[in-house]
């Protein structure tokens, strides 16, 4: 059977801690870095379970702010 | 202490102030920098106690035609604004003066022209004191340069446009309107009663109780003869506030070599410039208007009689100016130094401009 | 008597409301006061600062050239307002984030540790209040009982139980002091 | 039985209401400004609110409503009488406030206006007269001009693609939580005369109780913008007006 | 497999539409403002309509909508941006016109334009972006904000009688015969979003062929306003505003 | 009689002169006194022709907002309104004027203030030169005075305004408006092509062809230094206009004794008190700004060097009087003769007030 | 049976001519003056039949002026 | 020369379009032209009148303290403008209506049958174009030809077809004239 693999990159300059991707994935893939800040003083978003990720773009559709580009393979 | 001195905002100052003045209504819309203006009154709720009315209104062009219709009807009305929204509202306060009603409008100035900027300016002199809606006409334009004075202009302007039948301006800026001072505020006054409005004014809309003769508030006539009548009527209306009711702050005026011409914020920022000025040496005096209009051109021509120059400071490219020529009939240098959209000047820079225009050379 | 001061910080730092506290306690010590903020549009983040002018007489203007005092809460913050200390006058920093120390030698510099004593306190709200201690330590410039009236004033009553919390924060901003 | 014995003052059955004052009225022949004022003035003086009705005049053709019909008035900027209209009922709730307003005043440059006022549910009656045309200043376009009507801005016959389509804005006003009332009538026969009184009377009731705005929309002709006799524009509007705008009420909230 | 194995080019399936460009968008955390953008430059790069696209900002916060996608743009004074897509449109026609405008602006004083752009069936696209609340100026009462709702202006939480009701009013502008299509969509959820492009693109089609004027309402949060947290504001809309303001179309000429 | 000279009224000038121009388009709202334009323009069908674009707006406030559309793509477009309808203009003024755009703007004046008459009026000189929108800003502002300038300024108005990217005012009134007199036509020209507009106007919003960087009409600055540059910007061009498009016409000033100072329609009927007073042995000249703003300073001063003094003649309070003072540096009497409330005076009106104010004593 | 009766008067001065009376009149009592004319100039409305009037009041209702007063008995 | 004319009388009269006939016979013979209306709001009644100056040179003002010739056509108009003709001018004015005559003696005096001459005529639309026959055979200042081109020029073309009944009226009021 065919499974699914995905990944998704952060531009955390961009990213503004909103929490929004964290909450629409539904692999529980994503969180907000609890100490580190941007340069705007803002906790960005990371991939805290990279292995759970189904590259299905929920995340990345509902970021107001584009942060996220999401990468998919199919395994056979 | 005692309990009606207290510490807010200029903008506050005037919603507390009104309500105290025991106003009738306000109808506004938001615009920065002014909107603690009706957030505030909402927040006190009025309807509660004195019964007074606050609405936010649609648009400043209905806001102002709401104050329009309420004035017609002997209430004290007002309405607050800043730059963009008070250029919507030119039509409505023509009709105002053509309607000869008594009302209050603030305009917290904000760098223009266009959407422009959020920060202090004084660029809508003109507007205020020259041109503004179409035909002759004019107000009664005060311009406050501390909070007390926020708070205390709400009454005189009240009680000069009852007295006369006209409208009423506070010209501050966002400066004014921003800065937290202490201010002692006015007793609580109860609003008028429809009986005391019907005496006081005969003339406004309120029905024909006892069938007494019908009252309408328009700013038609068709008939020129007639229409140039009431403009006559206007007109000498506006001699009359011309005599009676100038007003300017004259600073150590007695003995200066120079005058600064300034009001509202930039007086403030003109008087820090002179106290520094005096510690240098140099003489320098200030006339601040508190009435732009009438503008006070007696006092000005007073206080510069000995001077060397004039400096008129304005948050504009030079509006003011050509009043302080007039008024001093071009009898000595008047200079102007002003910044704009949105900047505000130093004491420092102010003297600096003075010392530049008058002094090196 | 007469005091100067701006502090400047990130929006989110409290910094026009501990402006705010200031003027209030300059009220309760019937002081004249003037209490200016910068004012932007309102989306959440940028910075902000705060004048307050405390006097015995009435205050000319409420833009200087100079402060007696200047509280800084960020890097951007401290770039802007070094200069702007009198000779002889106070400049007070928060060390959080901080990359490139003031230099100046013809005035005070005191650096506090304020966002990590927050931490500590575990209280992110406490941070103004620290900042406030912090700086009335260093400039008694009002009582801190009229400190306390003046919070006291420029609360909502329905805050007024969180009194004793910022009388902590308060407490312990005055013991961070070194200079 | 002779006419003068007719004529006498005990079998008097319809005479011009007396609110309705002597003043010559402007308007052209047979208009039907002049048949609405009398309606306005008959109401007012039914209900005995000659001490309490405040009206709000436009800018159009009744402009000058405030010489004819003896109440206080109050004449609005162009488009703005419901603004000024809310302002005075919420400042004296006590008095009967209507509006008296042409399609160009209410429905072109007065439809923010309007349409706030209706929304927010002011307590004030809203006459609205309908005659497709801009009266007052020679027969322009107006929001409500039908397609392929000529008028003066668009002398050859509206067109959809170049003037836009007609305006019927009652039936949006009556969508709005704050309206209590809305209706469409006319005044070219007598019994639609009748039936407009009451509409009138209606929505003036509504307002000195409170249940919110009230509209009610007149079609009516402007003989003289469209170029016709009284008569055949009367005919005109039956003819071609109530398509678009169909009598009737739109909302009665009893 | 390795995550870098995955991040490839040839594996991408999603990114930032290169239209919206790097500028940091001064938006609040979480704004819905910033996903319809994002929305609004992919549809216009799908469509390949970038060297034809104009868009008109508004007064509000999405202001400076120009500064983000890469496009020409206008700014309208407040609530005016509709008059000015007419303008534009009407000038060269072969253009893509839309606007993008906050429920302050296009439902506040902006109604009069925005009724009558629609009414005149101009061939632009509207984005209404309604969040209850006036968020540039810092959380003022919106026409569109709810009974019972919170705001600077209302602080006690909207009451009818004091402040009017919540208005609607894409519901109206469906009823005129200038729009082809008037749809109301929101962005909270990945769904959502999906929906919602689809409808922007419905939108922009519709300018290009001529159809008449198409409205898309975006049901938004503004989570600095409504005093809660991006997450909290979600569910706040899906819980309030989704009550009285129902998504789908109300509209669709096809 | 050449084919293109004709008899038409002056808002049917503006008019047909705006098409032959190759304007892009006229967005207007109806009111008396110049309806005719709009009502000319529907009735000449140029959609048909030329291509340009004629819509009737739902109100002042939507139409202006069009012209500042049509500006902000480098079209050709122009409203024209009366008096009332023009102060609900001035936001989209203040709009344009920042954001540097070249547009056509008409006041027909009529009588103020409020809805007042609708007979002439020249009470929007200080709303026209001064006031009128918030902030610093200027329109050029044109003051025809026979229904030939009507048409030709027009042209000369769409010029300065592409050549200065400002807007271009025609200042005139219910006389000029609605009176009929001999035109001559200019010849048709084309309307620009959007490769010419690229050209012209390498700012204009028309779509990013060719992936060219993208344009952006906008007003707004928050940036307060950018803001004032921007300002500094916008007053440069102004010296600039200042310096080059200052009109004014003079009549007999060579010789004369007084000098009358007169725009428009009163520009005319004090020239036929002229041809009475120097019948009679008065020496009096006539400068006539055609520009009102830029004011013609250096005109007037030369024009008043020997002269006794000056009557400043308007359909109004006096508002022109105080840049004719300003002008003159008070050197001088200056006195003024107005009517009011849509009243014109007569030639021996005019004539006579020369005489109190200067002759008879 | 009851016969009912009417008659109406006009104000000429305030008449406008506009025939509108006649129009609604069921019982053709009305017309307009050909020849003359009020002050302003107006074909004033008269009872051309006054035997047959009803006073039913239509055209009282219907006249822009408010110019008709009607007057009505009914005859046993 | 200079010719400067008022004409005055109720609205329906044709009293502007009488004036832009003249007008536009003016334009005919190359003169210098103004035409200057009153106008009002546009409900049907009222007076309206007119100004029209031909002349061979600029002509300053259309606004006049008195005229060369006053061609009135009810009692306001004769009322108003009698005071205005010229010493030695011209005063004309319809019989029509009028009850009571002019009285100056300084001026000549024409009274013309207009009005009874149009229901002879049997064509109401006539009447303007009588009162200007009238006119012309009393004051010839522009030919019959120009004032017939003149006409043409002011029609849309889709009344051309009613030049000859145009003519008609013309020329029958020219023959009306008596002093
Ligand atoms: C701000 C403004 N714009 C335009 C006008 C000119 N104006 C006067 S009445 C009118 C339209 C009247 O039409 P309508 O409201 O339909 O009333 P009607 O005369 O048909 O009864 C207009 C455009 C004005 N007085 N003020
Ligand atoms: C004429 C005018 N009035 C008021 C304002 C102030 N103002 C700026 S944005 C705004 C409201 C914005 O609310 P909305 O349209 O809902 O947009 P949002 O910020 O919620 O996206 C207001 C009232 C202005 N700039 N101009
Ligand atoms: S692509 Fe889908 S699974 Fe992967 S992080 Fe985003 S939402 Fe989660
Ligand atoms: S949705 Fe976007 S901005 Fe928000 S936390 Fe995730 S990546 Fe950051
Ligand atoms: S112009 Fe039309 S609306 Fe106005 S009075 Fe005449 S008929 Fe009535
Ligand atoms: S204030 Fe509201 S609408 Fe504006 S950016 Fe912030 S969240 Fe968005
Ligand atoms: S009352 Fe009736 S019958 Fe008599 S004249 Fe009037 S309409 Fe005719
Ligand atoms: S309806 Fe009235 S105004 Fe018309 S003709 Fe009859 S009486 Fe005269
Ligand atoms: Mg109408
Ligand atoms: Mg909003």
């Amino acid at each position: 059977m065919a499974t699914v693999k995905g990944a998704v990159t952060v531009n955390t300059e961009r990213c503004k801690g909103c929490n929004l991707c964290v909450v629409a994935c539904p692999s529980g893939v994503l969180d907000l870095k609890k100490k580190e800040v941007n340069n705007r003083g803002y906790h960005y978003a990371y991939m805290i379970a990279p292995d759970k990720c189904i590259g299905c773009q929920s995340c990345a559709l509902v970021c107001p702010d584009a942060c996220i580009e999401v990468y998919r393979v199919v395994e056979k | 202490m005692k309990d009606d001195v207290t510490l807010m905002k200029g903008n506050e100052a005037l919603a507390i102030a009104a309500i105290r003045y025991g106003a009738d209504g306000y109808f506004g819309y938001p615009i920065t920098p002014q909107s603690e203006v009706l957030e505030c009154l909402e927040a006190q709720m009025p309807w509660e106690t004195t019964g007074m009315v606050v609405l936010q209104a649609e648009s400043e062009v209905a806001a102002i035609n709401m104050v329009y219709a309420g004035a017609s009807c002997g209430k004290t009305v007002f309405t607050s604004t800043s730059s963009p929204g008070f250029s919507l509202m030119q039509e409505g306060m023509s009709y105002m003066a053509a309607s000869e009603v008594p009302a209050l409008v603030i305009n917290v100035m904000r760098g223009g022209p266009g959407l422009g900027t959020i920060h202090p300016s004084q660029a809508d002199y003109f507007q205020a004191c020259k041109g503004g809606g179409h035909g002759d006409y004019h107000m009664i334009v005060l311009a406050p340069s501390s909070v007390q004075e926020m708070a205390d202009f709400v009454a005189l302007g009240w009680d000069l446009a009852f007295k006369y039948r006209c409208v009423s301006m506070i010209l501050a800026d966002g400066l004014v309107g921003q800065m937290m001072e202490k201010v002692v505020l006015p007793p609580q006054r109860p609003r008028r009663t429809e009986e005391q409005i019907r005496q006081l004014c005969p003339w406004a809309v309120n029905g024909r109780k006892g069938m007494r003769p019908k009252n309408i508030v328009t700013s038609l006539e068709l008939d020129d003869d007639k229409m140039e009548e009431n403009n006559h009527r206007f007109q000498a209306t506006y001699r009359l506030i011309e005599k009676n009711e100038t007003r300017c702050e004259l600073v150590d005026t007695d003995d200066c070599d120079y005058l600064i011409v300034a009001f509202g914020s930039t007086a403030r920022i003109s008087m820090k410039a002179m106290e520094i000025a005096r510690k240098q040496g140099i003489k320098v005096g200030l006339a601040r208007p508190i009435t732009l209009w009438p503008f006070p051109v007696k006092h000005i021509r007073e206080a510069a009689k000995n001077v060397k120059g004039i400096l008129v400071v304005e948050l504009d490219a030079g509006q003011m100016i050509e009043d302080v020529k007039l008024a001093t009939e071009c009898r000595l240098p008047v200079e102007h130094f002003g910044r704009m959209g949105g900047n505000v000047p130093t004491p420092d820079e102010v003297l600096n401009a003075l010392k530049e225009k008058f002094i090196n050379d | 008597m007469k005091e100067e001061i701006i502090i400047a910080g990130f929006g989110g730092q409290g910094v026009l409301s501990m402006g705010k506290i200031l003027a209030y306690s300059g009220l309760m010590e019937d002081k004249e006061v003037t209490w200016l903020p910068s004012y932007g549009p309102e989306q959440r983040g940028g910075t902000a600062n705060v004048t307050v002018i405390l006097s015995d007489e009435r205050i000319s203007s409420p833009i200087l050239n100079e402060y007696d005092t200047v509280v800084v809460l960020n890097q951007q913050s401290l770039d802007r307002f070094e200069s702007k200390v009198k000779p002889g006058g106070v400049l007070i920093y928060d060390s959080y984030g901080i990359h490139k120390v003031p230099t100046r030698k013809d005035i005070e510099v005191y650096r506090i540790d304020a966002m990590e004593a927050t931490f500590e306190l575990k209280n992110a709200k406490s941070y103004n209040m620290i900042v406030l201690g912090a700086l009335l330590a260093i400039k008694p410039i009002v009582t801190v009982e009229n400190v306390l009236l003046g919070l006291k004033k420029s609360l909502p009553e329905r805050h007024w139980h969180l009194m004793p919390q910022n009388e902590q924060a308060l407490r312990h901003g005055m013991s961070l002091v070194k200079k | 039985m002779e006419i003068n014995d007719i004529i006498k003052p005990q079998n008097l059955v319809y005479r011009k209401p007396s609110l309705l004052n002597d003043t010559h009225m402007h308007y052209c022949p047979g208009c039907s400004h002049g048949v609405v004022h009398k309606l306005v003035a008959e109401v007012i003086e039914d209900m005995h609110a000659e001490e309490f009705a405040i009206g709000v005049s436009p800018v159009g053709c009744a402009v000058f409503a405030y010489n004819y019909i003896d109440i206080d008035w109050l004449e609005a900027a162009h488009g703005r009488a419901t603004a000024m209209a809310t302002a005075v009922k919420r400042l004296m709730p006590d008095k009967l406030v209507f509006t008296y307003q042409g399609d160009g005043d209410f429905a072109a440059i007065g439809t923010c206006e309007s349409i706030h006022s209706c929304n927010r549910g002011e307590n004030i009656a809203i006459i609205f007269i309908n005659n497709a045309i801009y009266g007052m200043t020679g027969g322009q376009m107006a929001p409500t001009t039908l397609l392929g009507q000529k008028t003066a801005t668009c002398p050859y016959g509206r067109r959809a693609d170049l003037n836009g389509y007609p305006l019927s804005i009652t039936p949006l006003l009556a969508q709005l939580d704050g309206t209590c009332y809305v209706t469409r009538q006319s005044v070219h026969t007598p019994a639609a005369v009748r039936k407009a009184k009451k509409a009138i009377r209606k929505a003036f009731e509504n307002s000195m109780q409170g249940k919110g705005t009230s509209v009610v929309e007149i079609v009516s002709t402007c003989n003289s913008g469209w170029k016709l006799t009284p008569q055949q524009a009367n005919e005109w509007m039956a003819k071609n007006m109530f398509e678009k705008y169909p009598l009737g009420d739109m909302k009665d909230n009893g």
